[in-house]
């Protein structure tokens, strides 16, 4: 499905990502980890064509999509959220997840779509599917300016979700969550991929990492430094050494 | 002794800080360790007065800091290397580090200090004249410490000091700081995700998790505590 | 769609109100109302483009192309029907919109207002030096009313037609307003990174806000051309577009009705001084500096009250 | 020769007009509409000052004093502009760009009160013309091109030389760390622009002896000055500098062959160049 080879970015003198590749399989959750700093967020915008890579490829499904600008690309079905929250807050919920429902649709160029829609049923039902996906059904007709940050977070995954992606790029989706909440998001995340979308995941969270996720690769300092199942990387000697740092004269 | 007690902060519904208290003392090294999004670098923003608590309080030997602006904390001796170093990238290290001595204005102090970074670093000595964005990520460290350290602070704040750094730049680098704090008598109060590397120079520490203070004791027992890995890899 | 709703019957009611008005009005009052319409065209669709998330301060430069397009149309060697020739203006602003939205369009905030303003200024200095075509500083006079009005000299008749344009074109906003691109170049407007996430073409949209605004002001320059009976880059004064922008930012740009209450306000301060008028610039000017200092400091009182009883 | 001057002089003109202007904008990131009215009150202080005062102590001091007046009186209105204004709206940059604008038209309305909407001519200080080996230049435009080279050098100096210069720059690169630093930011923003319009005002002391002045000569000139600090890009003011440059040899060679009625759309053509090949401007940074 999504397969990128060899990605990297050059700020200035710095390679933030420094060759990169991997594959993500239909309806995989693929974790992506590793130190603040390691790269993970320039990685995610590389590929959602928030960036211009400066070497390497991105392809879905066989077409090379980098350097394409980011509502091309979801519009071939790859959809991210943003590390720091962003959805619409001037409507209600389901307002603001049936923009995405509509995001998936025609060009605004066709004098067809300046017709008022009016209560779009359709556009409607669409929406509230998504929202119920993401467990938020309940709360659909509060305004999404009063939603707690965390339950942004959760919002802005089922405006996503509203495009029928293939492909889910969530970064940090449980950042600001209470424990149960993260349980929950958790099983839905899980649902999502039983539905056949395939998810690549940044998040801190440990526990749900290695709960969630079928494969994990490790950043640090822009490159890969491991790749496996959770297991794994669990006992990986490189990824506990770039988490928690080296002791001295210990393993040296 | 800074101290700090029941601090809570909220960003848009997220509790950052939940009720987060310790203390560290302006002698001494001081770890706050604790995986990404525990409320590290919300604190150090906290206590610099750039983001405002909702409640707690914050002292820096017995004098209350939170409600002040943030140049008064300055002027009262906190100095923030902060994450991402906010250096100013167009002006030469000797402006930046001039800059840094904005709250002192005593010229005598300020070049005795400018000689002592200089002896820590001699780089910057070397290349006053270069502008700052054009130096590497490890020089451009030593710089953002040197610059806090112009502000003669009692206290000093990193966060974060070891991204993007290789590790055997950020040893030296978190060496020479513990040295010179040692040398100088003033307090570090250190914010990293590599906790190993912290937890080595530190003499006390805290492992924080989810904007609250869950394990603390002297650094080297906290460095065998299995219970800090498990708070790191699940 | 009852926001919808709502913005057809203020452009009804307010085409209504202009007809009726009209009809009962004295003379003065009559010009007063056609002025009154006209600028109300120009602010519903100075609206429209603001949706977006972008201030233009080109929109009258834009307006004047309606109008020196409606004076050459109008006269030999072209000699189109005025209204045709008014629809023709309305289509050139447009076409220069799209033609100035590629550069202006790439830039945001500060860049975008400054920008266009200059864009805006240089196009009124062309108008003023390409004495050939458009006749420098004198203007085109002698622009016949549209001849489809029985009796063209009627200024009630005039008022009349433009309150049935006014309301088509409100109509025509209103449904862009509530329709699928009109939700699209809000969302634009709002947060253009997720917008362009989740597949929206941020760009377009931005486009087809200001071209389809431009429209509007291009349609209400050939009324004033046509109303007036000449064109000349004076009628592109910065007066006007502050009027405009004053209304939007009086009124607010939610609604329909807030622009339109807005312009109403600030009309109604004009009539008022009508005695001293080189005072008008200046109440205006106070009222905005108020309205916008006041709405900055009435905000953060509501989030400190709503700080409290959170 | 006579041409090189010409350009000389015009590019002095723009100098001085957008350099309060550039300095504004790159530390504050705001834009002062009413900048254009500043440069007007800069005038009109200045004709105040030489018809009183030139009987007595002659045109040349009666000019300097003006010039200071000119200055001062501008400051304080930037130091007014920033207290009500700049600080209650903070980073809102359209609302503060509306008001200011709103602000032209008062100050406008006041002028036209007091002096008169039709244009008034100031007496010039200096009398006579300068021969530069066969090209002349009269004396009252050598003034402008020193006040320009002057302003640029004393703004260059200050800027690069002075702590209250450095602090200038720290902010305009990175607020956020020169607030970690202890700057006062609010301070250094009312520094800025009050520095600004004082410029603002001295540029107009030395204009008014050229041109007439009228209480419209400032919003008459502003859409020039807008476009030279796009082209030059955000937050630089050197490149405001060499896009004042730009148009000054380009608008007066155009002039000097007869295409004087050009130099509108030459002007907006190059911005919209420039912002399609380079939104950020010539010499700005991507923000």
């Amino acid at each position: 499905m999504l397969e990128i080879n060899n990605l990297s970015k050059i700020f200035g003198s710095l390679k933030a990502v420094d060759g990169v590749s991997l594959k993500l399989g239909r309806g995989e959750i693929r974790g992506l980890i590793g130190p603040n700093g390691s790269g993970k967020s320039t990685t995610m915008n590389l590929i959602s064509g928030s960036l211009q890579p400066s070497a390497g490829d991105v392809s879905l499904d066989g077409v090379r999509v980098e350097g394409f600008p980011s509502h091309r690309i979801a519009r071939l079905g790859l959809v991210r959220t943003f590390q720091l929250t962003r959805v619409y807050t001037s409507g209600t919920l389901l307002e603001a997840v049936a923009l995405g429902v509509r995001a998936a649709q025609g060009s605004a160029w066709n004098p067809k779509r300046w017709i008022p829609t009016g209560e779009n049923a359709k556009i409607n039902i669409a929406a509230f599917e998504a929202l119920e996906r993401m467990g938020l059904a309940s709360r659909a007709n509060e305004p999404a300016g009063n939603l707690p940050g965390g339950l942004r977070r959760v919002l802005s995954i089922a405006t996503a979700l509203a495009t029928r992606p293939r492909i889910l790029l969530l970064d940090e989706p449980l950042a600001g969550l209470h424990a149960t909440e993260k349980a929950e998001v958790s099983t839905r995340v899980e649902q999502l991929r039983a539905d056949g979308i395939s998810i690549l995941l940044v998040e801190h969270d440990m526990k749900s990492v290695m709960r969630l996720c079928d494969r994990i690769t490790v950043l640090n300092f822009g490159r890969v430094i491991a790749e496996g199942t959770p297991e794994e990387i669990g006992r990986h000697p490189e990824v506990i050494k770039a988490y928690l740092g080296r002791k001295r004269n210990s393993d040296a | 002794m800074l101290e700090a007690k029941d601090l809570v902060l909220e960003y848009g519904g997220v509790r950052a800080l939940n009720g987060m208290s310790f203390t560290a003392s302006t002698e001494q090294v001081t770890a706050v360790v604790g995986s990404n999004g525990a409320g590290k670098t919300t604190l150090m923003n906290a206590i610099c007065g750039l983001v405002k608590l909702a409640s707690g309080e914050i002292r820096l030997d017995g004098a209350k800091l939170n409600g002040l602006a943030p140049d008064d904390i300055v002027r009262k001796g906190i100095s923030l290397v902060p994450e991402g170093r906010e250096l100013f990238p167009k002006l030469s290290v000797l402006e930046n580090l001039l800059l840094g001595a904005t709250v002192r204005p005593d010229p005598t102090r300020r070049r005795k200090t400018l000689e002592r970074i200089f002896e820590l670093f001699p780089v910057l000595a070397n290349r006053q004249k270069q502008q700052a964005g054009r130096m590497s990520g490890g020089e451009q460290q030593m710089l953002a410490f040197g610059r806090a350290l112009m502000a003669q602070p009692k206290m000093l704040l990193l966060d974060e000091p070891s991204i993007g750094l290789a590790p055997m730049v950020e040893e030296q680098l978190i060496s020479a700081i513990s040295d010179y704090s040692r040398e100088s008598g003033i307090g570090v109060l250190i914010v990293e995700q590599n906790a190993m590397l912290a937890l080595e120079y530190a003499q006390h520490a805290y492992v924080v998790e989810q904007g609250r203070v869950a394990l603390s004791g002297p650094a080297a027992e906290i460095r065998d505590d299995p219970a800090v890995i498990a708070s790191y890899l699940g | 769609m009852s926001a919808f709703r709502r913005d057809l019957m203020t452009v009804c009611a307010l085409g209504a109100a202009l007809v009726v008005g009209g009809f009962v009005g004295s003379n003065y009052m009559l010009g007063v109302l056609v002025l009154f319409g006209m600028t109300s065209i120009l602010v519903l669709s100075y609206r429209t483009i603001t949706t977006m998330g972008g201030w233009s301060f080109a929109h009258i430069a834009i307006m004047g192309i309606g109008g020196y397009s409606v004076a050459i149309l109008s006269k030999p060697p072209f000699g189109l029907p005025v209204l045709v020739a008014t629809v023709a203006g309305g289509l050139f602003a447009a076409l220069f919109a799209a033609l100035l939205s590629y550069p202006v369009l790439r830039t945001r905030q500060y860049y975008f207002f400054l920008s266009t303003f200059a864009a805006g200024e240089a196009l009124r200095q062309c108008f003023i030096q390409f004495r050939e075509i458009t006749g420098g500083t004198s203007g085109i006079a002698f622009i016949e009313r549209p001849e489809i009005l029985p009796n063209p000299s009627s200024t009630l008749e005039f008022l009349c037609l433009v309150a049935a344009v006014l309301v088509l074109l409100g109509i025509f906003y209103a449904s862009l307003d509530a329709s699928d691109a009109g939700l699209k170049i809000k969302a634009v407007g709002e947060d253009e990174a997720l917008s362009s996430s989740i597949g929206i073409d941020a760009w377009a949209l931005r486009a087809l806000a200001f071209i389809l605004g431009s429209f509007g002001a291009g349609i209400a320059g050939g009324l004033f051309a046509t109303y007036n009976g000449i064109v000349s880059p004076s009628d592109i004064n910065a007066m006007l577009m502050f009027k405009v922008v004053a209304a939007c930012v009086i009124g607010g740009t939610t609604r329909f009705s807030g622009p339109i209450l807005g312009l109403l306000f600030l009309t109604l301060i004009e009539e008022i001084f009508r005695v001293v008028p080189e005072f008008v610039p200046m109440i205006w000017g106070v009222f905005v500096i108020i309205a916008i200092l006041f709405g900055q400091w009435a905000r953060g009182r509501l989030m400190v009250w709503r700080a409290k009883n959170a | 020769m006579q041409i090189l001057l010409n350009c000389l002089s015009l590019t002095s003109f723009y100098l001085c007009f957008a350099l309060g202007l550039a300095l504004v904008f790159g530390v504050m990131r705001i834009i002062n509409f009413a900048h254009g009215e500043f440069f007007m009150i800069g005038a009109y202080a200045t004709y105040l000052c030489i018809s009183t005062l030139s009987p007595q102590v002659g045109g040349p001091v009666a000019w300097a004093i003006g010039a200071i007046v000119a200055a001062a009186v501008t400051g304080l209105l930037g130091l007014v502009l920033h207290r009500t204004m700049v600080v209650p709206l903070g980073d809102k940059p359209l609302a503060i760009f509306i008001s200011t604008l709103a602000l032209s038209y008062v100050i406008q309305t006041i002028v036209v009160q007091i002096f008169g909407p039709v244009g008034l001519s100031i007496a010039p200080p200096m009398r006579g013309v300068v021969n530069f080996g066969g090209a002349i230049l009269p004396a009252s435009r050598l003034v402008v091109i020193g006040v320009a080279v002057v302003l640029a050098a004393g703004l260059w100096v200050f800027l690069m030389r002075s702590e209250a210069g450095r602090r200038i720059r720290a902010v305009a690169q990175n607020p956020r760390g020169a607030l970690l630093q202890g700057i006062r930011t609010e301070k250094v923003g009312r520094l800025t622009l009050i520095l600004g319009s004082s410029i603002a005002g001295i540029c107009g002391a030395a204009m008014g002896p050229i041109s007439q002045i009228s209480p419209y000569m400032g919003a008459g000139t502003l859409w020039k000055a807008f476009i030279i600090i796009i082209v030059g890009g955000i937050g630089n003011i050197w490149g405001a500098v060499a896009a004042a440059a730009i148009f000054g040899v380009l608008d007066t060679l155009m002039s000097q062959f007869g295409a004087g009625r050009f130099l509108a759309l030459t002007s907006a053509a190059v911005m919209l160049f420039v912002l399609s090949v380079k939104p950020s401007g010539l010499f700005g940074e991507k923000e």
